[in-house]
């Protein structure tokens, strides 16, 4: 039995999925999600939504958590700078996680497993086209075991 | 907290969602969650057999929580809040699994569209697994407003309320009521008297029982939050007692004195102690302390004893006043662009190089000329006068990037003022293109075009300079390509209009945005063109961005009516998803302090503290605070563990 | 070289009953075992309780040995694993390993007067022997219960201390007077001084909160009982059972062997590191 | 059992260990630990920084594992103790000793079969202390030696250009014999001279050593109550560092770890734990009773010098001064023991 | 060059004249060359003070810790600690104030300036020893002076000074009520001269290199214990609730979020590490006793300074500078970096 969800047994196989989890803002970036959606844009099913209110509630601990629970990638997404509803949310969601990102790729965590993003409620393409490119850069890299909870 | 019953609620949306989600089996596995008590799939859960099915489920199974995995909550989320409060729920318990938008429309792949969905399902159901039953946070609120600005969109504002039984208090910086507007001659398009409109209102506003007055005032603080602010209002003393004067003049007959009259756009002159406007409201004389020799008997003095009425009192102190209101209407207003910064047209050192509002004032029968268009320098009637448009605006590199929107008609208006006052002179318009938009304002101009003559030229001005008693004006006509030169009597700049200053000072206090160019920031520039983005803050007239005195008007009755609304409450509500403190966690170290964006968080005995009432649960501070001592209800690291495990499988 | 001393039995909810409601809730729960399956105990010992994915809490058995059909456990909502016991519904099936730690040692107090006092949740550990007691009623000669809870409301095992009152002087209390309590207002060990029981041919059994522990200690040594007929019962914090993880030692014993049930003259004399 | 091996030739007495996997200290990133053996293996090492405790007392332990499906009954899947045979080579006398104090804890009143699970499959080849391997150890005043056999199964001693092995335990004469004619026997100078270095390393002075050990139990009891103990307590950090490295610490903690809720899945683990952590012993009240820094540093000392004797006649400590060396505020077990057991 | 006498005469007179509750400095230990840190209230104990290389702890740790046990004893304190604080140490101490977690007149800073010559690596000067075991260690100019058993031992500091001391960038105590030695800095190597060497690397040979050192970690906490902004009241690698009041319900307890466990395995590790790193970003002023007390030597330096200098260099903010700033993370700047951003 492993110590995680559905650990992908053979990461480099034909049928690998990258799982993603992504943080999606509720007023621009899940909006932005709603829109592709509404204008039936297609894109990849492997990044699943979680809403919050802002990208600024985005703990670090959330995203190191996610990794630890097996996420092959981690997107947070939020308003445009400027646009955010809170007004200063996104701000220092990008300082924030920012950190993040540096440490990770510090580590030697590949840099592509984070991504960040400013996709507004008109970007419903936009929405599609980050995930679409998310994916494609993750299948390369195979199933995330760096931060991944090892097999009890 | 003991472990909640959940019902999961999968609707097909029709084929919308099943044609490419298996909903059965959504439905089955949300069924071996911990929580889930019912799980079931339904054709329409929005339709009203889906909803009295959900209400029905919620009774027979005794459900505390419910899940419908369906459409965006932006469509349905209140619907099913409604439902899981009208079977006896709270609706905090309710949330949306969105699998359509999200889900069902953006994939095609059967399998993988149903396995996204059931992660989707399932993290809403291990949300709810923690979800707190909330109620809305009941605020009282104060039925009064504060009303910044005394212009024609204060004003009518403060009517509106006032009449809609609201107490008002308006607050307005200058001596008298009445803003740009009392300074206009006749108004476009109908060329009806400025003064003649807006006297009476000012009159009704000064003797209206619901609205306190405050001029001669600035607001300095404004704490508390929508329905309960608290504003601290500066009176600056007038050294005269308004109940008492009789305005007869008597004191600044006897004033030594003589300063630049502002009223007049420094056209005239007047005394220390003057009356801005015959009919400024109050009506009653200002003593203008920086010009006024020393408020000292010994130093002058001449005045007090003039004034039989003994209404002049040097003792008069500036006097602080804190109103409670429930909402504020910011009508601050504009100013013109400094004719300083335009070194090519003189920089407004050529006296005869007027500007729009000083136009307003010769043509005014009220003005310095008494309605007779004069020149400044030598009080000759102007024979050739050139009137240019677009200046300071639509000129992104050196000066405002957008169009002052006024600015066509009022110069259409001015030529033809001025032709109707010298017929046999000649206006010359130079423009980039009109912009005539509004009822009757392009056959306004038509009219100054055809029937008053006036020169069209379409072409800007590279310079302006004096020569020989006259301003020579040099131009481009871009549709003839040829160069223009004409030796003017007297230029009207058409000036950008800009946010006043005191639009700057109360966007500062009232910590309220202003957008690239100052004006200041609506919530939404289409759907709260009138709201700020503080809750219970509206925007009117001109300080929100350059608009006629019909728009202004207009604007000025859609902020009364929001406060109206707003107050027409008799409690607000206030969402309960905010922050709280696990005090036991909190060090006081103040940084959630430093990040929230609403300043909504204090320190008291070293542990943070949340306003529920200024907190938007933005959650900015639970992911800042190192030591988890703050969280937004309903939205918990906790929670959002549960979300993270359920989308990767556990 | 043994089995795995870790791993649980499994056993069945089969009865769960609310005894006090509010923050600091207690249920009472009985587990049954399997065919075949299952433990003996002795009074006042205990048993490490799992609930899978939370873990262990160290439960005294509240049922009387003689009871072979179920152990019987109340539990107070404190935690992670206690509260996830007060989630549990009939037929639910949990962990159980025991029994751990030492007994009273009832076969050696007949022929004599027995005192409880109880309060709060410290009437479970106590309960067996009283249950005990009850049934060989005739080895016993004066059975004197004194239990008290902050209000009528948490007053635990209400119907079952009523049907003791035949074979049993009981005496309840409440800490705070309120409508409709008949009986003693205020502290047990106030309680307890109000009704003078003689330490003649007595042995006193006290167990609940450690300040009440305390007051009851000085009370019963003012009535003339001396160290060796006061009986209590510690709890320190345990994780194994089994006197190997090394935290819940008072001295040189670990409570979970060589306690939980002393004998005023042995604990009084160990560091009071409880 | 007595034979000479040649210095060069450790690795070909490894390499003849058939069915075991052999542990020797070595350096990674400087610090001295035990890892697999990688040729050569020299034994020129000062005290590793972790004692070989963790071959039979892993940090991290399963020891079984669940699965809840909503509405059935638990499933467990017991673990067995990873049966592989270790060998460690190097092990200090100390740490020799470290083994016996851990075997009695872990068969005292109930056996634990994951420790003895793996100790039964486990040899330790010690290697004489000829040189103190630590300035901080104290072996010779709390009982031990540095040229112990206790909880050995063979003693190395360094004798210039060979290695002088003496068997301790049946498992020992294995190993020895498992080398076959590598081993030989040793000659009469060779033997002396195992006598000599021996006697040596028995009289030179440590740096530090227990005053009285053999009465440190009763001292310690008197001064339970000392004000000495906060005092000296008073710049621990409440770190696990001399708890977790030392050779005869054996607390842990025992937590469920859930790997999967679909079902629920996961495994009940054992992990060492420390008694100067400060939620060792909190009750889910909130009342500790060690809560003091003063009381915990009491009880580790108690623990070693008083409680353990009490129990089984011996002091815990071993002497192997980690707890000294690594202490990062420089808390001296035996500084501690001689201060408390002086005063009145 | 600083007199320990002068140090010494202040606590002296501070005590005496009751300024201050108590002094927070460093005496010879009981263990080998070593200072330890020592909390002394009368006059005459000044006199055990010392000031050598090995004065390393960073000791706003105890002041820190002098809060805690008041705090738990429900006592108040109306009379400041006194605490010798080297730069680095005076940097945490004005992350503690910007923090709240004292009052200035709480604190009374008897700064050292180290002039450059820094504190002592004992595990380098182990390597170069060799076996020898010193007993004393001082300062003397360029060099540190040891006495051994083989007699007197002089090595140039730079050969066995610790790595943050190399690249020291605050010698000189800024925050203080007095202060000893001159301000000078030797600048011995670059500011962040160990992490650009380790940044040569690639992501494999980094990952690698973690790797190794999250395996190795024992979970022992000292580097937690030992750091003075590791404050918090519980960690979130604490496996109960360790902060309890007697208002904490059942339910707080039961929901404690287990975001990493608390056995050693190496993701577990590495989260813990990580979030480590992440709460000390902005606040961490790399005193290195982290790194120094891990006793499998895991260069938790690394990680920190990774952190501070991403902070300086893009956010323009300097930990420990200034007691009015906002955090790093409680803050922003319009022209944060955003290319990372998609
Ligand atoms: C030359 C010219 C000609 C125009 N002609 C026409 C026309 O013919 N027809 C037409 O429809 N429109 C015309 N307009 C436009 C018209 O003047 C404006 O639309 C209108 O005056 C806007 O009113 P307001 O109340 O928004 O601003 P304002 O008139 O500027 O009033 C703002 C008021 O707020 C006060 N104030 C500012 N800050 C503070 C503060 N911090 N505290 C308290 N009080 C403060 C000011 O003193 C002022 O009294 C013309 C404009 C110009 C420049
Ligand atoms: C001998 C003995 C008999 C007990 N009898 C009963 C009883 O009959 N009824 C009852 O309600 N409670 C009893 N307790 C107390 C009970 O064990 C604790 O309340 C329970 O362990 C708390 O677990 P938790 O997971 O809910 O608490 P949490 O605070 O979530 O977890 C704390 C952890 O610490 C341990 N722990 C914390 N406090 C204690 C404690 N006081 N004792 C032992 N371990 C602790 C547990 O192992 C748990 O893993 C007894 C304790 C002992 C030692
Ligand atoms: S950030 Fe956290 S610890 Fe600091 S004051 Fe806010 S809630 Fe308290
Ligand atoms: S949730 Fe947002 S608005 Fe509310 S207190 Fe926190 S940071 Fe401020
Ligand atoms: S190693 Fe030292 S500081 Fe750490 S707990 Fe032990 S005695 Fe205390
Ligand atoms: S107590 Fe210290 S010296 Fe004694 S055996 Fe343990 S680590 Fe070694
Ligand atoms: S000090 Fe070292 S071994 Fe101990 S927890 Fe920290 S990194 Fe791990
Ligand atoms: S993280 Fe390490 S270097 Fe930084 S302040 Fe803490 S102990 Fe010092």
């Amino acid at each position: 039995m492993s110590r995680q969800g559905d650990w992908n047994l053979n990461p480099m196989s034909e049928t690998y999925e990258p799982k993603i989890v992504a943080f999606l803002c509720k007023w621009c970036s899940s909006a932005g999600s709603d829109l592709a959606g509404v204008s039936r844009i297609q894109y990849p099913a492997n990044a699943t939504p979680i809403t919050v209110a802002c990208s600024g509630s985005v703990s670090p601990q959330y995203v190191l958590s996610a990794f630890k629970k097996g996420a092959d990638g981690v997107l947070v997404s939020g308003c445009h700078i400027g646009d955010c509803h809170y007004m200063e949310g996104n701000y220092h969601a990008r300082r924030k996680l920012y950190l993040v990102k540096e440490l990770l790729e510090f580590t030697g965590v590949e840099p592509e497993r984070f991504r960040m993003s400013w996709v507004s409620a008109a970007e419903g393409a936009k929405f599609a086209q980050v995930v679409r490119d998310f994916v494609d850069d993750l299948r390369p890299l195979g199933s995330q075991d760096k931060m991944r909870n090892e097999p009890t | 907290m003991s472990k909640k019953r959940t019902g999961v609620f999968v609707c097909h949306c029709g084929n919308n969602i099943a044609a490419t989600v298996d909903v059965a089996r959504v439905a089955q596995e949300m069924a071996g969650e911990e929580s889930v008590v019912c799980a079931k799939d339904y054709v329409y859960m929005c339709s009203d057999p889906g909803q009295n099915a959900v209400i029905q489920a919620i009774k027979d199974n005794q459900l505390d929580s419910v899940v419908v995995s369906c459409c965006s909550p932006t469509l349905h989320e209140k619907t099913f809040r409604d439902n899981a409060r009208a079977a006896g729920l709270n609706e905090f318990t309710c949330e949306i699994a969105n699998i359509r938008e999200q889900c069902a429309w953006v994939h095609k792949d059967r399998a993988k569209a149903t396995e996204k969905a059931i992660k989707i399902s399932r993290s809403a159901v291990r949300r709810v697994s923690g979800a707190k039953s909330l109620e809305p946070i009941g605020i009282g609120v104060t039925r009064r407003v504060l009303v910044i600005g005394g212009g024609i969109a204060g004003i009518q504002a403060s009517l509106d309320l006032a009449n809609a039984g609201l107490e008002v208090v308006l607050v307005e910086k200058q001596a008298t009521l009445g803003g740009h507007m009392i300074q206009l001659s006749e108004t476009f398009p109908t060329l009806d008297c400025s003064q003649c409109i807006l006297s009476p209102k000012m009159v009704e506003v000064s003797r209206h029982p619901k609205i306190k007055l405050m001029t001669y005032s600035e607001l300095q603080e404004v704490s508390g939050y929508v329905g309960n602010f608290k504003a601290k209002i500066l009176k600056k003393p007038t050294y005269v007692d308004p109940e008492k004067c009789k305005i007869c003049d008597d004191c600044s007959q006897v004033c030594p004195v003589v300063v630049p009259n502002q009223y007049d756009l420094n056209l005239t002159a007047r005394r220390a102690i003057h009356i801005p406007y015959a009919q400024a409201i109050p009506a009653s004389y200002t003593l203008d302390i920086k010009a006024c020799l020393g408020l000292n008997p010994v130093v002058c003095g001449k005045c007090k004893d003039a004034c039989e009425a003994q209404a002049i009192n040097y003792d008069m102190q500036p006097e602080t006043v804190v109103e409670d209101v429930g909402a504020i209407i910011v009508a601050t207003g504009f100013d013109l662009y400094g004719q300083e910064k335009l070194g090519e047209f003189g920089q407004g050192k050529i006296e005869d190089v007027l500007d729009g509002l000083q136009f307003e004032r010769l043509c005014s029968a009220s003005g310095p000329t008494k309605g007779r268009i004069l020149r400044p320098s030598d009080h000759t009637e102007p024979k050739d006068v050139v009137f240019i448009q677009c200046v300071g605006s639509r000129d992104p590199a050196r000066h405002c990037a957008y169009c002052s929107k006024i600015c066509c008609m009022y110069t259409a208006k001015h030529a033809s003022l001025y032709k109707h006052h010298v017929p046999d002179g000649r206006a010359w318009v130079f423009y980039i293109d009109i912009r005539s938009g509004g009822k009757g304002y392009e056959e306004f101009v038509q009219r100054t075009m055809e029937e008053d003559e006036a020169i069209y030229l379409r072409g800007r001005v590279s310079t302006l300079y004096q020569q020989n008693g006259k301003i020579r004006v040099m131009g481009t006509d871009t549709l003839s390509g040829e160069n223009v030169e004409i030796d003017a009597d007297m230029v009207v700049l058409a000036l950008a209009m800009q946010p006043s200053a005191g639009t700057a000072e109360a966007a500062k206090v009232l910590k309220i945005g202003r957008d690239k160019d100052g004006f200041l920031a609506e919530a939404h520039p289409k759907l709260k063109p009138v709201e700020s983005v503080t809750v219970g803050v509206y925007l009117a007239g001109t300080a929100q961005g350059p608009k006629d005195i019909p728009e202004t008007v207009s604007q000025a009755s859609a902020a009364a009516a929001k406060a109206i609304i707003l107050l027409s409450q008799d409690r607000l509500t206030h969402a309960p998803t905010v922050a709280q403190v696990r005090k036991s966690h909190c060090t006081g170290c103040e940084m959630c302090v430093d990040a929230c964006p609403y300043e909504a968080i204090h320190l008291e005995n070293g542990k943070a503290v949340v306003n529920d009432v200024l907190c938007e649960g933005c959650g900015t501070c639970s992911a800042t605070c190192v030591r988890a001592a703050i969280e937004v209800k309903n939205a918990t690291p906790m929670q959002m563990n549960q979300m993270i495990e359920a989308v990767l499988g556990f | 070289m043994g089995d795995n001393i870790y791993l649980p039995q499994l056993a069945r909810v089969s009865y769960i009953k609310e005894e006090v409601a509010g923050e600091r809730a207690i249920k009472t729960f009985r587990l049954e075992f399997a065919e075949g399956e299952g433990f003996e105990h002795e009074c006042g010992q205990c048993a490490m309780l799992s609930i899978f994915g939370k873990g262990e809490a160290m439960i005294s058995i509240a049922s009387a040995p003689h009871v072979k059909t179920y152990k019987q456990f109340s539990i107070m909502r404190v935690g992670r694993v206690t509260s996830a016991f007060h989630e549990l519904s009939v037929g639910d099936v949990v962990g159980i390993r025991g029994p751990y730690g030492n007994s009273f040692p009832v076969h050696d107090w007949r022929g004599k007067n027995l005192i409880f006092i109880g309060g709060g949740c410290g009437l479970a550990p106590i309960w067996p022997v009283i249950q005990t007691a009850v049934a060989q009623r005739e080895h016993f000669r004066d059975i004197t219960v004194f239990y008290g809870g902050r209000s009528p409301r948490d007053i635990m095992y209400q119907a079952e201390l009523e049907k003791l009152r035949g074979a049993a002087d009981v005496h309840l209390s409440v800490d705070k007077a309120e409508e409709g309590w008949n009986a003693y207002c205020g502290f047990v060990p106030a309680n307890l001084m109000d009704k003078e029981p003689s330490p003649e041919n007595a042995i006193a059994i006290t167990c609940g909160p450690p300040i009440m522990i305390k007051f009851v200690i000085q009370n019963l040594r003012s009535l003339g009982f001396r160290d060796e007929q006061i009986y209590t019962t510690i709890e320190n914090k345990m994780k194994c059972g089994l006197g190997k993880c090394g935290r819940c030692n008072v001295g040189k014993d670990y409570v979970c062997v060589k306690g939980p049930v002393y004998s005023w003259d042995v604990l009084k004399d160990l560091p009071a590191e409880y | 059992m007595e034979l000479i091996l040649e210095k060069g030739r450790l690795d070909d007495w490894i390499a003849a260990l058939e069915g075991w996997q052999a542990f020797a200290p070595s350096q990674e990133d400087e610090v001295w630990g035990y890892r697999p053996t990688a040729s050569p293996v020299r034994l020129d090492h000062p005290n590793t920084v972790q004692p070989p405790k963790n071959f039979a007392f892993p940090q991290r332990e399963v020891f079984f594992r669940f699965e809840q499906v909503k509405g059935e009954p638990p499933r467990l899947t017991p673990v067995e103790p990873d049966a592989a045979r270790n060998v460690v080579f190097g092990v200090r006398p100390c740490d020799g000793r470290g083994v016996v104090r851990m075997d009695t804890v872990f068969s005292d009143h109930v056996e634990d079969s994951f420790y003895l699970g793996r100790r039964k499959n486990l040899a330790y080849v010690g290697l004489a202390c000829l040189k103190p391997a630590s300035r901080h150890c104290f072996c010779k005043s709390v009982g031990g030696s540095p040229v112990s056999t206790e909880g050995l199964d063979v003693l190395m001693t360094d004798l210039g250009d060979c290695w002088l092995l003496a068997s301790a335990t049946p498992v020992g004469e294995t190993l020895m014999q498992a080398a076959g004619a590598l081993l030989t026997e040793p000659s009469a100078e060779q033997r002396m001279e195992l006598a000599r270095r021996h006697e040596e390393a028995l009289a030179r002075p440590q740096k530090s050593a227990v005053a009285d050990v053999g009465n440190a139990a009763t001292r310690l009891k008197d001064n339970f109550d000392s004000p000495l103990w906060e005092e000296l307590g008073k710049a621990c950090i409440a770190c696990g560092i001399c708890t977790y490295l030392c050779p005869t610490c054996h607390c842990f903690d025992l937590n469920d770890e859930v790997s999967g809720g679909k079902p629920l899945r996961g495994g009940r683990v054992r992990t060492w734990d420390s008694c100067q952590f400060p939620d060792f012993t909190m009750h889910s009240s909130g009342h500790n009773p060690r809560d003091s820094l003063g009381s915990r540093l009491r009880q580790r000392v108690s623990h070693k010098f008083r409680y353990f004797v009490e129990n089984f006649g011996t002091p815990q400590c071993t002497g192997c001064g980690r707890c000294v060396s690594q202490c990062p505020v420089g808390i001296d077990i035996v500084n501690v023991v001689n201060r408390v057991c002086a005063s009145v | 060059m600083i007199r320990i006498e002068d140090i010494r005469t202040q606590a002296r007179d501070i005590l005496e004249t009751g300024e201050v509750r108590a002094v927070i400095g460093w005496r010879r230990g009981s263990r080998g060359m070593a200072a330890e840190p020592v909390l002394i209230s009368q006059p005459e104990e000044a006199e055990s003070l010392v000031w050598d290389p090995t004065c390393f702890h960073n000791l706003s740790l105890n002041l820190v810790q002098e809060r805690k046990r008041l705090a738990r004893k429900g006592m108040a304190s109306n009379k400041p600690l006194a605490l010798v604080a080297k730069g680095c140490d005076a940097r945490s101490v004005t992350v503690l104030l910007q923090e709240n977690h004292f009052r200035r007149e709480d604190v009374y800073v008897l700064g050292v300036s180290c002039e450059g010559s820094g504190v002592l690596d004992e595990r380098k000067l182990a390597r170069v020893l060799d076996g020898l075991t010193p007993d004393s260690a001082a300062y003397d100019g360029d060099d540190y002076v040891f006495q051994t058993e083989e007699g007197e031992k002089r090595l140039p500091a730079r050969e066995v000074m610790a790595d943050r001391c190399l690249e020291c960038r605050s010698a000189y105590p800024r925050l203080n009520n007095a202060v000893f030695g001159e301000e000078k800095t030797r600048g011995l190597e670059a500011p962040f001269a160990a992490l650009s060497r380790f940044e040569q690397n690639r992501g494999a040979e980094r990952w690698d290199f973690w790797k190794r050192q999250f395996e190795r970690c024992i979970r022992c906490f000292a580097c937690r214990s030992v750091c003075p902004l590791c404050y918090c009241e519980e960690c979130v690698v604490d496996s109960i609730r360790l902060e309890v009041t007697p208002e904490t319900t059942a339910d707080e307890k039961a929901n404690r979020i287990r975001w990493i466990e608390r056995s050693a395995s190496r993701s577990d590790n590495f989260g813990y590490h990580m979030t480590r790193a992440l709460h000390l970003a902005g606040r961490c002023i790399d005193c290195a006793e982290c790194e120094r007390v891990c006793p499998v030597h895991i260069p938790l330096r690394l990680l920190n300074n990774k952190l501070e200098r991403e902070a300086r260099e893009k956010f323009g903010y300097e930990p420990g500078a200034s007691v009015d700033l906002p955090a790093l993370v409680s803050s922003f700047r319009d022209d944060d970096p955003n290319e990372f951003i998609r």
